[in-house]
């Protein structure tokens, strides 16, 4: 039955799919972009992945429409011209759909337990994870510690995104010569979102900490809490204006974010050469080596949440203070 | 019976998602966003529960938090377009 | 006692059930913005209040019963939020509620350009 | 439903395609991030499809004893792969709006005839 209502999901997808290239409507597109990403979500939640669905819900339900939208305010809503070489295009593509189609039959049956990427790396971490780290989420071990160094690699790509963003919009003339008054009031003249937003905002950031801290134990982690904290602070910014929310979290405050998260990684990591195990081997850090293990996924976590936050704001920032 | 409120709250995505993609306003569509984004808490909660997991309501708490800062962000949108149209029009006359 | 609390759950879930699905198709079928957002969100937060109190009488008093009352409080606050938002950003761009809501009223993308 | 076991994989490619099809065929750069968007998703929805288990659970452990995990691997993967692509789209959309500001255009034939002059 659940297999049934997978398939659903995912044709709706498609058909969202669909409509988000016919339309010419960029806003359009960005509203039906954000219902892919429920309806993706929805699907990550039945395929088992609790930690993944969380992340696409932090970051697909409010950062990714908020920056598409700044980008289309500053740029322009519609498609002017129409599509270039059509035919050939759906030529190119119809076949590679083919080929693509064809190649799955040689896949193993969805869900199949013997299929090759089931047998292989995957079932160590399963049993070794209670033995060497002993935290119920196999997700948060994989990425904190046995895969430690790939996450530390995807940090610096999250921070080096922030920092292109930052070279690209942070400074020079802002595009029109608009009163800026009145722009940076934000939604302070609607009152009941204010309210209600206002009564969100700690909640938010109390469920961003708990996603933090609770990320051994449950769905959860640096990047979700990171991109929950976010979004309570972009929240903020909506409603009472740009200038308030720099005021509360000014740039260079982010800018410190953005830096401390990854060199508090990198700090963890040298750590453990200094305490004599290499790099990125948290057993070190303690006497007990599954303390010192849960310490040092604790720790990068932190680091991975500090940055997620730092640049996603800072992104955010950026689109913000040009338009206006 | 938790499957007889998932097939409801999938039909019902379904159906706002035809009322998205059909539009005819832009206001539609935001509606219709707004629509499955409820859908999809009420969706993730019961299937929680489907699968004897309840652990996992997490999930819909994020949804149910965050889900309304697209909207705002729609609203923000569409205020400073007005304003940027009504500027626009003052310096031309 | 427990037979009486499923049964009473399982009323709730499928009264819920009903009330998301009759949503869907008012705001499927209703003619025009304003009436369909008037559709869409009474059955919401009414479908909302049912499945997540039925689903609360089965989970019984534990950790998951306290994360649904969460859940159900935050969609009561922001469900209605979001449709007044929406609602005033229509209203913003120039879309009036439509006197003969029984008429097929077209409203196009860029009616707001021009009765601004 | 045996036939039906390899839907996931399908819908793969169709959402792949149609994401590469906006890229090459829209001249929007908008259009065209937001047709990436769409590949990332179906790469995403790729691998958390591999990692599913039949009858498998999440792999969080619990006190409810099951022994089936789904594969936690291309979780990992995917959850990293999430944040790092709206960073990376946030770029892309910074780049278009700097181009919006030196040639008043976001389609790509236009910026090109104003770089050919």
């Amino acid at each position: 039955m659940i297999v049934i209502f997978g398939i659903f999901l995912l044709t709706l997808l498609v058909i969202t799919a669909i409509a988000i290239v016919r339309t010419d409507n960029l806003f359009v597109a960005v509203m039906l972009l954000g219902i892919a990403s429920l309806l993706i979500a929805g699907n990550f939640f039945l395929l088992d992945a609790a930690d993944v669905a969380l992340t696409e819900a932090a970051v697909g339900a409010g950062i990714s429409t908020v920056l598409f939208l700044s980008a289309l305010a500053l740029t322009s809503e519609r498609e002017r011209a129409r599509s270039s070489n059509k035919a050939l295009s759906f030529t190119v593509v119809a076949a590679a759909a083919l080929i693509l189609i064809y190649a799955t039959f040689d896949k193993p049956r969805f869900g199949d337990p013997q299929a090759p990427s089931q047998i292989h790396v995957a079932p160590w971490y399963l049993e070794k994870t209670p033995e060497y780290i002993d935290i119920p989420n196999v997700v948060t071990a994989v990425l904190g510690s046995f895969r430690g160094y790939d996450t530390l690699g995807e940090v610096f790509v999250v921070f080096t995104a922030g920092i292109g963003v930052l070279f690209l919009l942070g400074s020079g003339v802002p595009l029109g010569s608009l009163p800026r008054e009145k722009f940076n009031e934000g939604l302070r003249h609607h009152l009941i979102p204010r309210v209600v937003g206002r009564v969100l905002i700690p909640f938010i950031l109390l469920f961003g900490l708990y996603v933090q801290f609770h990320g051994e134990y449950g769905p959860g982690g640096g990047f979700q809490a990171g991109a929950i904290i976010a979004a309570a602070i972009i929240l903020f910014a909506l409603l009472e204006g740009e200038k308030r929310a720099m005021s509360v979290i000014p740039a260079r405050a982010l800018l410190g974010l953005m830096a401390f998260g990854p060199l508090l990684y990198v700090a963890v990591g040298v750590a453990g050469i200094v305490l004599g195990g290499n790099f990125l081997d948290y057993s070190v850090l303690s006497s007990d080596s599954v303390k010192g293990q849960q310490l040092g996924i604790l720790l990068i976590e932190a680091g991975v949440g500090i940055t997620v936050t730092g640049v996603l704001l800072s992104i955010f920032h950026a689109f913000a203070a040009r338009g206006r | 019976m938790y499957y007889v409120v998932t097939i409801a709250t999938l039909v019902t995505m379904g159906l706002a998602l035809i009322r998205a993609v059909l539009g005819p306003s832009v206001y539609d569509r935001v509606l219709a966003v707004n629509m499955i984004g409820t859908k999809t808490v009420l969706l993730l909660s019961v299937i929680a529960f489907l699968y004897g997991r309840p652990d996992f309501l997490d999930l819909a708490l994020a949804y149910a938090l965050i889900n309304f800062i697209g909207v705002l962000a729609v609203l923000e949108f569409f205020r400073n377009r007005a304003l940027r149209r009504s500027t626009e029009r003052d310096t031309e006359t | 006692m427990t037979m009486l609390l499923d049964i009473l759950s399982w009323v709730l879930l499928s009264l819920g059930g009903l009330s998301i699905l009759i949503g869907g198709i008012g705001a499927l079928r209703m003619p025009e913005l304003y009436t369909r957002m008037h559709a869409a969100s009474i059955t919401d937060s009414m479908g909302t209040i049912l499945v997540l109190l039925g689903i609360m009488l089965q989970a019984g008093w534990s950790l998951a019963t306290i994360k649904l009352i969460a859940i159900l409080l935050f969609l009561l606050l922001t469900s209605p939020t979001s449709s007044n938002a929406l609602a005033s950003a229509a209203l913003l761009a120039g879309t009036r509620p439509s006197e003969e809501a029984g008429q097929d009223v077209d409203e196009g993308e860029d009616e707001g350009e021009e009765k601004e | 439903m045996e036939f039906l076991g390899l839907y996931n994989y399908w819908v793969f490619a169709i959402l792949l395609m149609i994401g590469f099809y906006a890229v090459i065929a829209k001249r929007n750069l908008v259009k065209k991030l937001i047709g990436l968007s769409l590949f990332q998703t179906a790469v995403f929805l790729l691998y958390i499809t591999m990692g599913k288990v039949d009858g498998g659970t999440a792999p969080i452990f619990s006190d409810a004893g099951t022994t089936i995990f789904s594969n936690p691997l291309p979780q990992v993967l995917i959850l990293t792969a999430i944040v790092v692509g709206i960073s990376t789209t946030a770029l892309g959309l910074g780049i278009i709006v700097r181009l919006k500001e030196e040639y008043g255009s976001i389609e790509e034939h236009e910026i090109q005839e104003i770089d050919e002059q």
